[in-house]
């Protein structure tokens, strides 16, 4: 049945506007989801936090102050400090930059890799075999040696040409990207194959809009919302994955605090400082939970059916 | 038809509201019909004109939320199914009342033979063991055409078409020898030849069973041709209702009289242009205080922007419900 | 169907084979050395013969064709001659792990129960805890129930095993004292009490992964749930007159599950993998533990052993899913 | 009382790493060794004051009594009279000249050789008396079958597992036949091992448990929850926990922390030599390139002055660690008492000495020379003590004026031995790094040899060679020459101790810490007396329950 | 009607068959033959009508005649240019003369375009207007279309089915095509509104001239809105004519069954209608009946029907079939054998009046 939404005559008495930015009618949308709205300023407030945070609480996330390690929450060190007295507050801050740069560009990476490899398969026909055996190939490569090996064999390469930091930065995000597009492309190729039979996109081609713009301007578009869930679990998994990475070693090198790291390194002090623990969790937690919300919300807000409502 | 007989079925005053986000829709405002046995009632109306919805009220089918029948009284014999509950009312589903929808190609569970799927409503409602069942599927299955009917029992749906399909659904329905059948849009998704095997097969099997048949459509043509009485609905309400030739000989209300020029005949020569009626359906938003069809009428005067017209007798079983008189061409 | 089925095994095999070229190539180029676990008071001379003594000496892809010769015909032929006590072992050099010095295919017949055990379990009971949720979170979708099983499911996937881990160990054995906080792989389960000791020490680790797997699951139930919730078959099922219990779990639950069955046979090759952590923290020494061990040891053999062995579970298992969805869903089964 | 043999009942040991097999030959770990201690065992070890005992010899052979021979070049050692494997065949001086065959096997890949390096040849005389000939005159005889790493295996058992085929030998790498307290009676490598009492060990009553679990994996923290804790576990080996963690779980109380010293010893080392990436990679880090910074003492003493090696202990290791300013940190007889004076953070000796040596302070408290930044990269393995250590470092010597950059390297990479890796602390292509190590037994010789002239890594080599930090003093080559062929016991200590000191006064590398071993036993354990020169479990057979 | 019209679109046994592969190799096994040998003139503004059941090949048809397929066989021509075998960039230069109307309004419009957005894409595609101009090109094609212009920020699912399948005509008009193919342009309309539709198209021809290739299985509306028309089952046109001869004298047994399947919106005409009731479904196109196409369910089959598939030929001036029972050679053998089939051929040839 087609959904029928009439419209009435006292609908017709709008200004003759010129076109608006679409953005604009989704953010509207977006406005109109509490959990999104709630996610959203959680989640800037996590990235207020990290990233302007420093600003505010000028504290050296790697001064050593012996005299106070190990201390609870205090006006001093607000969430404590750690067994060298460096400043737990400060340390969520730095940490949290890295955990949520990683969890954004690895999602990022991840999420283009996939999108743009679904897209392909899902829209040359030609393509599509090599693709998804590639697809096929890189699901079955099991991923915790891949890992590895692609830690040992390009962290040095890496660190040369762009530092110690931005390049175990690098590594560290390609090496999840690199391990998790492969869902992202499974479900793109998926939803393309069905909306390349839709007949707006025939209509498309019927006026002659060559493939290159069918894809962004038609079929992109309509695969967002798998795209946005894939991307809300990305987030999540990036992180979890960077910590999971801390946990065996192969992570950021133990001088920059990521909120798995921390965590990691919380849990012998658990029953003596449970803060230790405590903050990294709740603020990963909060991180994957808002970005999930947000995603919700934005799913939502890019579908113009539901924009209607 | 004896006009005497008792109906099957009475239904009076239904009135279903939706509840969505935006407001209520009150897609079914104060439908009042009667099913004599043996009967075929067509229904006919736009998209939306809440054909389906009052056919899913009756028997509670709608998913509430959103939906809540609101007022009425529907009596099946002598129960009023809106007041029985959710257990009673399931034991008449597929037993009192058979339904066939729409589309035989979703309608159909994918993953269960045809047979187990025939065979669940004759299991619950009249108590067969497995081997009575099949037998009576089988006989169905011949019943609605269909050959090598044991064989196909254990098919899939896929592996039939959608005709077939359609007879499956109409097996289903008929399973537990209903007194009522309500057909939603049974033969719209089908082709006009598969069309008219449908039809053919309702008409033979309505001679030979006997039920009560509720048929609804958009195509007048289908009406036309094997209903006893038709009932137009328009924005929720009851537009007319009649027997059949009388309501296609005069049709009494301003939409009907459009609807039956707007379509072509094939038989009868082609005409310049076609008529059209103009604007769209109406919201079913606010509750009705004035006529759903006022905004396309061309008869429209003040009084129908007022008064929801009520439901007058204009013949013998023919209502129409208009404050416009077509034979004076006047309002009433 | 059955071509279909041969299809994806033909191509299975090459895969596996390049699988098995790439991570045999890339551990080569991996700059780990067995015996950098060695303790200091050995003498370089000693460590450079025990790298010759290794084999290390041969050209890559010798080792490669000798080693996948040994991994198709030999190690297999053991590991039956093993289970079955038949006299079928094939006569040769078996892979032998550069760290333990013994065959690599006994190590993993030996770690096999105890990951079954935990991980098996941990993943069955996932599923157990899933499906009821997922099918009352759709069913009942925007209720409490949906909201606060979102909201759990949530925060169990975004915090690490190895956190959940530690707090369980804390709470039921240092604190409460029910369960044992190491695992012990020489336990045999011979009588109703030792029956009971083996369901005390798998109770943590099972339930660190069963919620861990739970939370996602559930999430992919209720998805798939509500997509079928709103079917016609659905309306028609319910005007048959069929009770709301039938409709839900025999009509949509049937449906429900066909994509769920394959997301969960996809998973279960890397719940072995992701296993690892939770493997570590209990002292669960599954496959996953031998991994990472040899990992962190440069034991290259074992490496490639496992990591083949996870490629094929991985390959099978995606085989399995596919003819799965093809026998749930007869529209493709007949195909 | 009493006790009987079993008597105690079953006993659990928890090893975090586990034991990959019981051929301790094959292997080389110090946990291998430990767990094959309980099966086989050597000619004489140490006891835990590091005096040598006889063990399946009668007794020391020493110049005194005869079995050293005047000229240093010859040991006979006479087994125990009615000596029996544990499958009860007889011990005989053949099977401790197959272990000499076996283990210098050239193709064998053994990784105690080195134990047997500089033998001539080991004959069986007799049923029990075994003749050692040295090529050279060995003033420390006692290294080829003594201690837990020089075992005797048994000859019947290992005959056709010489050589290439030593690890194809499964069955008898894992069960291996033994003179000591127990047999195994299952063996998982890489996770836990069985023993049962030897029924033929030759002291009647003992060992007092009849069984042991020796249970592997895990983590530190998690064995060191289940002694303390929980209870589960008896004894626990090598607990690297932090001092507060470890004191928190001891509240516990089910178990005791057991700390011994012995010779390892947590330091940073200096290259002497350029490992700058610029130059071609067989000249990096070669005796042609001088450090540009290191090659100045003054340099190297500041380093060591900046450093607070009380705080570091406290911090890293608490009871388990003691600050350090000595090359040469066990045993006690051969410590140095001169250079104390480490123990103190001097920032202004330090700054003073930099200043001294010219090195200036730029705008951003760095120090500068001829335009060069006093800037030195600074690497160590992963592991998140070394890790605090490394930041502390790194911030007491920002304190200075000297930036270092730090870098951690998986710890199977940089203690390989591999000559194509970049990244091994041999090749020490780095300025500073830091790591432990220790000696084998108690007779630092071979540890003091290893920082001669021309021991140095390097590219003609292979790479090999342990004079990691490229030393090279002409005084003291010579004196080790001296040590080297010195007999008298008081001799040797003074000659350990001025080398120690030469070395450490030219402050060729920075002492931080002396780390103990560390483990833990439940409190329903007796007899245990951990012992840092031999194996933990050199006397497993006289553990026993203490019963309430 | 005047004889020698221009034909603007010229297709000749027009083949489209899709590749079903399948065994161990994903060979090609098969192949469904949508559309199998199909040949017509279009002439310039008329309507051609196309009905059939569904899934015999109507809308591949219409797809494959502006090559929004690679055919697999077959001439095309469009106002004298051979566009059957012209490359994908090539096409886009000869788009703009043709376009496309498709049957769902709904799916034939990117939920996510704003109606503006929606009709002017062939503009961005061909064009180089500047952005005001295009914004006035839209206006104008909304009013052409009779779509309010306040509209043209709202996206797709605010419309009715009516209003949407004005957009998709405004788009099909944005580049003054000549030819537009519409495929069942109202299938998925009310029938209120399937009217106002029809008349728009009908307006637009009269307006700019438009020549159209309706597709429709409303055997009703084609008779009011083609010049022409041509029946299709199961991949081939079995018959094409005039719409008044064609309506009132079929030539093929299955135009016969169909047009006698459609039901009347009056009962007094309904009553008397004798129905064809054809036995069976359609076969499948991969695996089309040997013979004629039509013989598991023509109720004058004969035996010849099943071994021989008939040819598609010129039955009377103007008015083509493909039936053995007008094939001139059976045709004595058939009337001799006194078939069901003759009498109304008779009857036709007599009533006939002669082009
Ligand atoms: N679940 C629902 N929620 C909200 N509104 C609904 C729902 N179901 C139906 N409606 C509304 O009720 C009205 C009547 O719908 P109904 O399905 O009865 O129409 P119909 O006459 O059967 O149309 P069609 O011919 O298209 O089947 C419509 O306006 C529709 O939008
Ligand atoms: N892309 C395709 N690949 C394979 N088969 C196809 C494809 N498109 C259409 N077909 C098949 O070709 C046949 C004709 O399809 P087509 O859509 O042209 O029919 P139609 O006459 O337009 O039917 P309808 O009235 O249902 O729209 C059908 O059997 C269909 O399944
Ligand atoms: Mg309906
Ligand atoms: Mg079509």
């Amino acid at each position: 049945m087609t959904d029928t939404t009439p419209v009435t005559a006292a609908e017709d008495v709008h200004d003759l506007r010129p076109p608006r930015n679409q953005w604009w009618d989704v953010w509207d949308q977006f406005k109109s989801h509490k959990g999104a709205m709630a996610g959203m300023f959680v989640f800037i407030s996590i990235l207020l936090f990290v990233f302007a945070g420093p600003w505010v609480w000028q504290v050296d996330p790697g001064l050593i102050d012996i005299r106070s390690r190990n201390q609870g929450s205090s006006w001093a060190h607000p969430m404590g400090t750690d067994q060298l007295g460096r400043d737990l507050l400060a340390r969520m801050m730095y940490g949290g930059r890295i955990s949520v740069a990683v969890g954004l560009t690895a999602m990022l990476l991840g999420l283009v890799l996939g999108t743009l490899i679904g897209v392909l398969a899902g829209y040359f026909k030609l393509m599509d075999g090599p693709l998804m055996r590639v697809t096929d190939l890189f699901l079955a490569l099991p991923l915790l040696p891949l890992l590895l090996i692609l830690v040992t064999l390009f962290r040095d390469p890496l660190e040369g040409a762009f530092g110690q930091a931005a390049g175990v930065f690098a590594l560290i995000v390609v090496a999840i990207a690199v391990t998790s597009w492969m869902q992202t492309a499974r479900i793109v190729r998926g939803d393309v194959l069905a909306l390349k039979e839709r007949e707006f996109v025939l209509a498309a081609r019927s006026i002659g809009t060559p493939a290159r713009r069918i894809s962004t301007r038609h079929i992109l578009p309509n695969v967002m919302s798998p795209i946005m869930v894939s991307a809300t679990l990305g987030i999540a998994s990036a992180i979890i994955t960077e910590s999971a990475l801390s946990f065996l070693g192969l992570g950021f090198p133990p001088d920059f605090p990521t909120w798995g790291r921390i965590l990691y390194d919380g849990r012998d002090w658990i029953e003596q400082y449970p803060a230790r623990v405590v903050w990294p969790g709740v603020l990963i937690s909060l991180t994957v939970l808002s970005v999930n919300y947000i995603g919700d919300g934005l799913r939502d807000a890019l579908d113009p059916r539901i924009r209607g409502r | 038809m004896p006009d005497g007989a008792l109906p099957v079925l009475d239904v009076k005053n239904l009135k279903t509201v939706f509840h969505t986000r935006s407001g209520d829709i009150h897609a079914v405002n104060s439908v009042s019909f009667d099913l004599r046995p043996g009967e075929l009632l067509g229904v006919v109306g736009e998209s939306g004109s809440g054909k389906s919805v009052t056919m899913m009220s009756l028997i509670g089918l709608l998913p509430s939320p959103p939906a809540e029948v609101r007022e009425g009284q529907v009596m099946l014999g002598d129960q009023d199914l809106l007041k029985i509950g959710e257990e009673r009312l399931r034991a008449i589903r597929g037993r009192d009342v058979g339904f066939v929808f729409q589309d035989p190609m979703t309608s159909l569970n994918p993953v269960f033979t045809v047979g187990f799927q025939i065979m669940e409503p004759l299991r619950r409602h009249m108590g067969m063991d497995k081997k009575r069942a099949r037998k009576r599927a089988v006989e169905l299955l011949e019943l609605v055409g269909i050959p090598d009917a044991e064989r196909r029992l254990k098919d899939f749906p896929h592996q039939f078409s959608g005709g077939m399909r359609q007879r499956v659904m109409i097996a289903i329905a008929l399973a537990c020898d209903p007194k009522v059948l309500i057909a939603d849009e049974p033969t719209t998704a089908l082709d006009v030849t598969i069309q008219a095997q449908i039809i053919e097969l309702v008409k033979d099997l309505r001679e030979k069973l006997g039920m009560a048949i509720i048929w609804i459509t958009h195509d007048l043509g289908v009406i036309a041709g094997i209903a006893d009485r038709v009932m137009v609905m328009y924005g929720g309400q009851v537009a007319e209702h009649g027997p059949v030739r009388e309501v296609f000989a005069n049709p009494a209300h301003p939409y009907t009289r459009a609807l039956l020029k707007t379509v072509p005949k094939l038989r009868e020569p082609r005409a310049e242009k076609l008529r059209v009626i103009e604007g769209q359906p109406p919201m079913l938003g606010a509750h009705p205080a004035a006529c759903p069809f006022r905004a396309r009428c061309a008869h429209a005067f003040d009084r129908c922007a007022r008064e929801n017209p009520a439901r007058r007798l204009i013949g013998k079983g023919h209502d129409v419900a208009c404050h416009w008189d077509h034979r004076t061409g006047e309002p009433t | 169907m059955f071509t279909y089925t041969l299809r994806r095994l033909a191509f299975a095999v090459p895969t596996v084979l390049v699988i098995s070229l790439i991570v045999f190539l890339m551990l080569d180029m991996a700059p780990g050395d067995p015996t950098g676990s060695l303790p200091l008071t050995i003498p370089l001379e000693v460590r450079e013969q025990i790298r010759a003594a290794l084999g290390l000496g041969d050209p890559v892809l010798v080792r490669y064709f000798k080693w996948l010769h040994m991994m198709v015909i030999i190690e297999p032929s053991h590991m039956l001659a093993n289970a079955t006590g038949w006299n079928v072992a094939v006569e040769g050099p078996r892979i032998l792990s550069w760290q333990t010095r013994s065959p690599v295919g006994d190590i993993i017949v030996q770690r096999i129960p105890q990951t079954l055990w935990v991980v098996g379990l941990g993943y069955l009971f996932g599923i157990l805890i899933a499906v009821p949720i997922g099918v009352i979170s759709a069913y009942k979708q925007y209720s409490w129930f949906d909201q606060t099983g979102t909201f759990v499911s949530m925060v169990g996937f975004s915090v690490p095993t190895f956190f959940t881990g530690v707090v369980f160990i804390l709470i039921f054995s240092v604190w409460l004292g029910w369960f044992p906080s190491m695992y012990d792989t020489t336990h045999r389960v011979r009588d109703w009490d030792s029956f009971l000791f083996q369901v005390r020490q798998i109770a943590m680790p099972v339930a660190v992964l069963a919620l861990f797997n739970a939370s996602q699951i559930s999430r992919f139930m209720r998805a798939s749930m509500l997509d079928n919730l709103n079917q016609d078959y659905v309306r028609t099922a319910r005007a048959k007159g069929m009770a709301e219990k039938t409709v839900l779990l025999v009509h949509v639950l049937r449906n429900s599950m066909i994509p769920v069955v394959t997301v969960i046979a996809i998973g279960i090759p890397t719940v072995f993998t992701g296993a690892i952590i939770t493997e570590q923290i209990f002292r669960v020494n599954g496959l996953g533990d031998a991994l990472i061990r040899a990992i962190y040891v440069s034991d290259w053999p074992m490496v490639q052993t496992i990591t083949f062995i996870f490629a094929i579970l991985i390959v099978l298992f995606n085989l399995i899913a596919d003819v799965l969805y093809g026998i749930l869903d007869p529209r493709i089964r007949y195909d | 009382e009493e006790r009987e043999r079993g008597s105690s009942g079953h006993l659990n040991v928890i090893y975090w790493q586990a034991v990959s097999t019981m051929n301790s030959y094959l292997s080389g770990g110090t946990k291998e060794m430990n767990a094959a201690s309980v099966v086989w065992e050597p000619l004489a070890r140490f006891d835990n004051e590091g005096e040598l005992v006889a063990w399946l010899a009668e007794e020391i052979p020493t110049l005194d009594n005869g079995g050293v021979s005047e000229d240093l070049k010859t040991i006979t050692w006479v087994l125990k009279e009615g000596l029996l494997w544990s499958d009860g065949t007889d011990v005989t001086a053949e099977d401790v000249v197959f272990t000499y065959e076996y283990c210098t096997h050239p193709e064998g890949g053994c990784s105690y050789r080195d134990r047997y390096a500089g033998i001539e040849s080991v004959e069986a005389v007799d049923d029990r008396t075994i003749l050692i000939t040295f090529e050279d005159a060995t003033p420390n005889p006692y290294i080829p079958f003594v201690g837990a790493g020089s075992p005797i295996i048994q000859r019947a058992q290992f005959q056709d597992c010489m050589g290439a085929r030593a690890p194809e030998c499964t069955d008898e790498n894992f069960a291996p036949i033994g003179t000591g307290p127990y047999v195994v009676t299952d063996f998982r490598p890489n996770d836990v091992i069985q023993f049962e009492a030897n029924e033929n060990y030759r002291v009647a009553n003992q060992p007092y448990f009849q069984t042991i679990t020796w249970a592997g994996g895990g983590d530190a923290t998690g064995a060191a929850r289940a002694v303390f804790q929980t209870g589960e576990m008896d004894y626990a080996w090598n607990l690297q926990l932090a001092p507060e963690v470890i004191e928190q779980m001891e509240g516990g109380g089910m178990g005791t922390l057991l700390v011994d010293f012995g010779p390892l010893m947590e330091r940073i080392e200096l290259n002497f030599t350029d490992p700058s990436p610029d130059l071609p990679a067989d000249e990096r880090a070669t005796m042609q390139h001088p450090h540009p910074i290191l090659s100045d003492i003054r340099v190297r003493e500041a380093l060591s002055r900046a450093i607070d090696r009380e705080l570091l202990t406290e911090i890293g290791y608490g009871p388990t660690g003691r600050p350090a300013c000595n090359f040469i940190v066990a045993p006690p007889a051969m410590v140095s008492p001169n250079n104390d004076d480490c123990l103190v953070q001097d920032m202004d000796r330090a700054n003073a000495l930099l200043d001294e040596a010219g090195w200036e302070r730029g705008s951003d408290g760095i120090r500068v020379k001829d335009g060069e930044r006093l800037e030195l990269l600074f690497q160590t393995s992963t592991n998140a003590v070394r890790q605090d250590f490394q930041a502390l470092i790194q911030q007491w010597w920002r304190e200075i004026g000297v930036e270092a950059r730090l870098r951690n390297i998986d710890a199977g990479v940089f203690f390989g031995s591999d000559p194509g890796s970049p990244d091994t602390y041999i090749k020490f292509w780095a300025d500073v790094q830091m790591y432990a190590s220790l000696f084998e037994g108690t007779d630092p010789t071979p540890h003091l040899e290893q920082r001669r002239c021309g021991r140095e890594p390097r590219p003609e080599t292979q790479w090999q060679g342990q004079n990691i930090n490229r030393y090279c003093n002409p005084e003291y080559d010579a004196l080790w020459a001296e040590l080297n062929r010195e007999p008298d016991p008081e001799r040797r200590q003074e000659l350990v101790i001025a080398l120690n000191d030469m070395f450490i006064q030219d402050y060729a590398h920075i002492p931080l810490v002396a780390r103990g071993r560390v483990s833990a036993a439940a409190n329903t354990v007796g007899g245990i007396i951990l012992n840092v020169w031999d194996s933990e479990h050199w006397n497993q057979a006289e553990w026993y329950r203490i019963e309430d | 009607m005047t004889s020698p019209r221009k034909a603007l679109v010229e297709v000749r046994d027009l083949k489209m068959h899709f590749p079903i592969s399948g065994g161990l190799l994903r060979r090609q096994v098969g192949a469904v033959k949508a559309v199998d040998g199909v040949s017509f003139d279009i002439f310039e503004g008329e309507t051609l009508g196309i009905v059939g059941e569904s899934g015999c090949g109507k809308s591949t048809c219409g797809r494959a005649v502006l090559r929004l397929y690679d055919i697999t066989e077959g001439s095309i021509k469009i106002d004298g240019t051979e566009i059957g075998t012209m490359g994908q960039g090539q096409l886009r230069r000869m788009r703009p003369k043709m376009q496309m109307v498709f049957q769902d309004p709904q799916a034939c419009l990117n939920p996510r375009m704003t109606v503006a957005g929606i009709i002017a894409e062939p503009l961005d595609e061909h064009g180089k207007l500047s952005g005001k101009a295009k914004l006035d090109r839209v206006y104008e094609l909304m009013d052409a279309v009779g779509l309010n212009r306040n509209f043209a920020n709202r996206y797709p699912h605010a419309f009715s089915g009516g209003q949407r399948q004005r957009i998709g005509i405004a788009r099909a008009l944005a580049l003054n095509p000549r030819f537009i193919v519409c495929d069942e342009p109202i299938a998925a309309l009310d029938v209120s509104i399937q009217a106002q539709v029809v008349n728009l198209l009908e307006k637009l021809q009269d307006e700019f001239g438009l020549t159209y290739m309706f597709i429709s299985h409303d055997l009703s509306m084609v008779k009011h809105i083609a010049d022409r028309v041509a029946v299709m089952y199961l991949g081939k046109v079995v018959e094409l004519a005039e719409r008044d001869e064609l309506y009132e004298r079929p030539l093929h047994p299955y135009t016969e069954a169909l047009m006698s399947a459609v039901p009347e919106p009056d009962p007094a005409i309904e009553a008397k209608v004798e129905r064809i009731i054809l036995r069976g479904d359609v076969p499948s196109p991969s695996n089309p009946p040997k013979g004629c196409n039509f013989s598991t369910r023509c109720p004058k089959v004969m035996d010849i029907c099943r071994k021989l598939d008939p040819e598609y030929r010129e039955a009377r001036p103007g008015h083509f079939v493909a039936c053995h029972l007008h094939d001139a050679g059976i045709m004595d053998n058939q009337t001799n054998a006194g078939s069901a089939g003759a009498p109304p051929r008779n009857e036709h040839k007599q009533q006939g009046e002669d082009a």
